[in-house]
């Protein structure tokens, strides 16, 4: 048994964490999200310079033939400022599923451009009925000559309304199948929707759009398993980040609690206030400690061990997780509230992860139904 | 021996209420309904627009003296009347007019004031926004620095106030100044102040919130010259006229109507949006998380009936009424994050109107919104303070 | 609307709780708890003179033709000294069973001499498998000659090792049917168990008991509903006993708080346990609230409009009333887990009332089964 | 790259772990093993019999030093082992002498004192108690005020020790005594000293516990006469040696076994009763629940693990071992108190073994006991107060 990062990842670790402090503060995400630009394609350029687009990728397709770890260690240190790059749009949920459903045409198309940082990918596969399941949706894919024509409309897309492609999921009449479809496609209509943590998403329809037969990931009928894999990784992943998330509030909190002063004493003197503390610490804790699990779980092809922790971490994300942002914002009281002060942007962060890739009941009914916890 | 308690309002008074929510119904017009329905709730023009329509019909001010424009109800009425205007669309800046400083008027200011400011805030045409807190004076007020130094006939006032809600809109601010600095104890040489915010030198910035409504503004004061006429209450005695303020209709902090508001909102949402194909509040499993919040806001109303049913009769509430506030506003703050939970991934909406989720489920803003209940008008942690000292008794260090 | 009890519940108020105080005090529980005596039928024949064992029922009977508010007032202030008398099980189970389902013979034979202090009743409704469900039961009801003969088991029934007369469900042709047996009857075979709040109960098997046709309450099926009335008596009693037990829980606390030193002060000055306190205070409040409500709508015939009170009450008591009881033992430190000290049998007593009439999940999918809550 | 990190035992520890399981479940006599499911856990004369089971086994002190009959394990090993104890019945007693006072008399006793008071540990000879709190000093203990008088070769104790655990089967007891009350300090002038429970003047008061179990004692002395060859860690040191305890095997304090246990029983109560004629477990509703607390129990565990990867390594556990008590001491209240909720009407039975619910079912006392599992030992509160200042250093007024 060992919990501690080897060196490569202790070293990556830091090189993130440090891009993060200097060179993405808070200041830039609320600036890009101010200006309505979101992100910056020559800082993407760099994260694909520096190696870490291509963390959990084979040598093969350019990537760097690590572990999910690599990726949850890039997410987790990103996070603590914010960077708005989309790592788990493009990396995680594009990315990780154009790996196990492409082919290596479509690796060297799609996925090889994106690790360099030259492109960005998106994953369109949540419908307005489907809360959480990936199997429930309507989008359809009807042959047509010797492609197919998608139908279809896709929503809270992450990264849709900039990513060069995105892979959609439709019904085929084979099952569910993934193809990949330029975002500048005929038939492809995007709207720009605004999000609680100060980024965007999108809102698509497909309207009867033509996609070649080499521009399906797979067999007929083989997306459901690949973006249940992929809902797992993603999962993770949202918790990884809200690793990062809850311990600069914390650390935010701690500061404040040390600084402000009221009735003539720091206000971190008082009891109730350090015991609320306390257990903030507490729950970020047990959050860090089975996001290990889950960021080690996820590369786990049984899903019967792969799914227990990574369920595990996603609730204690729904539930210590959201309790340390809320009691962060309690204590910076008046200040907590406003726009101008950060601690608000990392609150609503933390609410957007929890709303994506399965909230708190979804997870708790997935693991109460796993033969193998009980 | 047979039960005289009795919980239920009479016949009379459900037959007001009906009355009540009918010409709300009728009155307030389609645009004002759906943007009080909507994210933000009414912005300033809005508010206005509903104040007016409410002034009209002599419905404006229930709590003030009817002479002064009340309408004459009882409490009952008044709680009835308050909760039906809450679920269809609260009034947020006149409440600082109407239900803080105009009492207070009312209490402690001159016969002059009276006539110069009451009827102005009764008609919407001035509104009025409250100078407290200062950077280093939030929870601890009696540390409050902004100064007034005595000029004569007028005060020179300088400082800096925060957390000056709709300051943007108002055009009055009622402010507690530091007048004497010498005073031994600090809540003494305090003094509540008026000031027009159109004097020179009075500068007034508004700030973002959380929900991204521009409801808070910081307030600055440079030389700002008041004349003394405006003084509430005699020099040096604001401490007291501000907490005056405290016993006043203590079941509006309970949050009775914006709680049944969110109440109903939620379970709207839930029978629009479905899990495994049916509407998720046909589902047993969403159906019981409501229901325990339901259950707690039945808790809860019952305590505030209880204050409701002492302040009928003309008494003080019990001591119970204390704890109004602590429960009601976390009470909110967990239906609005139930609703959250059940938009699933629609929770990410924001102000996107049209664009994804209808307005009704537009939560977002206004779970933003709701995480500052436990916040002002004295932090819960503050409550908890008051209530240890004052209630229970429990010793000081 | 009006909250105040009138002049004569505030005096049965005083009275009961001044009894409690000065000849009922809780060593006395503590000593016939000891002594394996349970409770003391001279109290119960004085309980019965004073008038407090009829204050339910009406006038024809021998009953003070009060509401279920009086009973409730009786109950809460008993339970402040937790006197041992049977009042919940001879009065509200056993007599508002009695009252509702019996004819004036059977008032006469068992319900007057009851409400005289001279007997005591008790309810066997309860079976292994029915977990609050008074219909899931298995005892059956044959008919034999000009009466039946009763077969099953029942649990936990409270008072039943010492009552004169059971009133026991059984399923005849005709449906949940209620019978009244004499304890002593032939075939009534009682085995006593020790309960977690230092009180009995029985396990009673009816070994085939012959009883009477006059014996039966009512016509053939119409128990299942009389009963389900007594059980929503029942849970607003508990939640009346749980205001006394969480009222006196709360005032025991911040006595303690206020003299217990440690580190050279009242630990009552600790801010940590000062909102500790005031939580206490609100949920005790909140109890009290609901209980307000849940007694009054006791009496209501219609379910829809009785159903919703209760259930939020015995919740409140599950929830909030618990909660107390955890926090007061807690805040009381290592005496608190002592049995020489009071506030643990309070304790035990909160969670025998929690398993009770309904424990938090039933009434929760209670509640969210009444459309009219919805 | 590729991940090193690696959260799973090796098959060697696996291997160790079935190879302690089937010893464990041949080894223990049915007696016994019912007896640690029942409600109360064993009492002394069983929990001697287990002691000197293990001890013939050579397992009764993992964590001791080879040379003095430990096992020579590293702490993954200590770990699992504690853990599969845990799980099939915990020593009680024999904790205090193993743990506690026998790993000071390693660190701070004399070669004489190792050489007397060790192999009776070992070989359940000779069982301990603790002498630490009194009627005033219980979480500030250093007010304690027990007084050990110099009578020249000897000492005359006079006071009281309250929580004297298992004083009534107990030979001996481990104190802490103020030997010089004009210390500036009063964590000065304590001594750590061992009394024999069978001198003249010690008086030992048995109580019941909340769950029944006549587990705790107030002990009484008066003027008893204690060798001073029996001070541990010499004069005046008593702070010093009683703090050195704090920081071993923090692992233990997670109540990883216990909760793993309860977690069993819980799931088997669960399987055994019926809602709506079907086995609880298999009812979405109850599975959900008993799910949400073992996924805080894997949370938990993870932090446990953390703990025990840097023990392994010789390292000392990170600050995050801190949590383990404060969360391992609050989710086995919550099995115990769901493990009641499941047993519905059940959960009324008290120790009428045959009479109702099956032993198993018994968790009523065990619940009972574990209400002190957040007091003692440092209370949650004082835990919450030194992680506060000793991890998150916040100020101090």
């Amino acid at each position: 048994m060992d919990f501690e990062l080897d060196q490569e990842q202790q070293m990556l670790a830091k090189t993130v964490s440090d891009f993060a402090k200097n060179e993405s503060p808070v200041e830039r995400f609320r600036k890009l999200r101010d200006d309505g630009t979101g992100y910056d394609p020559a800082v993407w350029r760099k994260m694909g310079e520096l190696g870490w687009l291509g963390v959990p990728f084979v040598e093969s397709v350019g990537g760097f033939g690590g572990s999910f770890i690599e990726c949850a260690i890039v997410l987790e240190n990103l996070a603590t400022t914010l960077v708005p790059e989309p790592y788990l749009a493009s990396v995680v949920l594009g990315g990780m599923t154009l790996a196990r459903a492409g082919n290596a045409t479509q690796h060297e198309s799609y996925l090889t451009p994106m690790i360099e940082g030259e492109s960005t990918l998106a994953l369109a596969y949540s419908e307005a009925q489907s809360r959480y399941d990936v199997s429930a949706i309507e989008t359809t894919a009807t042959p047509d000559g010797s492609g197919y024509r998608l139908l279809g409309e896709k929503v809270w897309v992450l990264n849709g309304h900039r990513a060069d492609h995105l892979i959609v999921s439709a019904k085929a009449s084979g099952g569910v199948t993934l193809f990949v479809v330029p975002r500048e496609a005929e038939g492809v209509n995007v709207t720009v929707a605004k999000t609680i943590d100060g980024q965007e998403a999108a809102f698509i329809k497909l309207d009867n759009v033509a996609v070649a037969d080499d521009a399906r990931l797979g067999e007929e009928g083989s997306g459901a398993v690949v973006l249940d894999r992929t809902m797992d990784y993603a999962a993770a992943a949202a918790v990884a980040e809200g690793v990062g998330i809850a311990t600069t509030m914390l650390q935010m909190t701690v500061d404040y609690l040390g600084t402000r002063e009221q009735f003539g004493v720091k206000i971190g003197s008082f009891q109730a206030l350090q015991h609320r503390a306390v257990d903030m610490y507490a729950e970020s804790e047990l959050l860090r400690s089975i996001s290990m699990a889950s960021m080690v779980r996820a590369d786990e092809e049984d899903p019967r061990t792969r799914r227990g922790d990574i369920s595990a971490a996603k609730y204690q994300l729904a539930t210590g997780g959201i309790w340390v942002a809320q009691q962060s914002l309690q204590l910076h009281g008046g200040i907590g509230v406003t726009d101008e002060h950060d601690i608000g942007l990392y609150f609503k962060r933390m609410y957007a992860l929890n709303a994506l890739f399965g909230d708190q009941e979804h997870h708790v009914a997935r693991f109460a139904s796993e033969p193998s916890s009980f | 021996m047979h039960a005289v308690m009795n919980l239920t309002f009479t016949e009379e008074e459900d037959a007001f209420r009906q009355e009540v929510r009918a010409w709300m119904q009728e009155a307030m017009p389609e645009g004002l309904r759906r943007a009080a329905q909507g994210a933000g709730g009414l912005n300033f023009e809005e508010s206005v627009e509903w104040h007016k329509l409410l002034y009209a019909k002599g419905w404006i001010a229930p709590h003030w003296p009817k002479e002064l424009g009340g309408t004459g109800w009882d409490a009952t009425r008044r709680f009835i009347f308050n909760e039906e205007l809450e679920m269809v669309g609260a009034l947020r800046i006149s409440v600082l007019g109407l239900s803080m400083v105009g009492p207070l008027i009312m209490q402690f200011g001159t016969e002059a004031q009276k006539q110069r400011f009451l009827p102005k805030i009764l008609r919407g045409e001035e509104f009025w926004c409250q100078g407290y807190s200062e950077p280093n004076a939030g929870s601890d007020l009696a540390s409050l620095r902004m100064t007034a130094e005595d000029a004569g006939d007028h005060f020179i006032v300088n400082g800096q106030k925060t957390w000056t809600s709709w300051a943007q809109n108002a055009d009055w601010i009622f402010c507690l100044v530091r007048t004497d600095p010498a005073a031994a104890k600090k809540q003494n040489g305090i003094t509540f102040l008026l000031v027009d915010l159109k004097t020179p030198g009075v500068d007034v910035k508004p700030m973002l919130t959380l929900g991204h409504a521009p409801a808070f503004c910081d307030t600055f004061f440079d030389n700002v010259k008041v004349p003394k006429e405006n003084i509430v209450g005699g020099l040096n005695q604001g401490w007291t006229v501000a907490k005056a303020l405290l016993g006043h209709e203590r079941t509006l902090l309970a949050l009775i109507g914006p709680s049944r508001h969110v109440l109903h909102k939620l379970k709207h949402i839930a029978s629009t949006k479905t899990v495994n194909r049916r509407p998720m509040l046909e589902d047993p499993k969403w159906r019981a998380k409501i229901a325990r919040l339901e259950m707690r806001f039945r808790a809860h109303l019952m305590v505030s009936y209880r204050a409701l049913s002492d302040q009928q009769k003309g008494k003080m509430p019990g001591p119970e009424a204390s704890i109004l506030k602590l429960v009601g506003t976390k009470l909110i703050q967990e239906l609005t994050e139930l609703a959250m939970e059940v938009m699933g991934e629609n929770s990410l909406t924001w102000y996107n109107e049209g664009v994804c989720a209808p307005i009704e489920e537009s939560i977002g803003p206004y779970f933003c919104y709701e995480r500052s209940a436990t916040i002002y008008g004295g932090s819960n942690e503050i409550q908890r303070n008051v209530i240890a000292k004052m209630i229970l008794q429990l010793p000081s260090r």
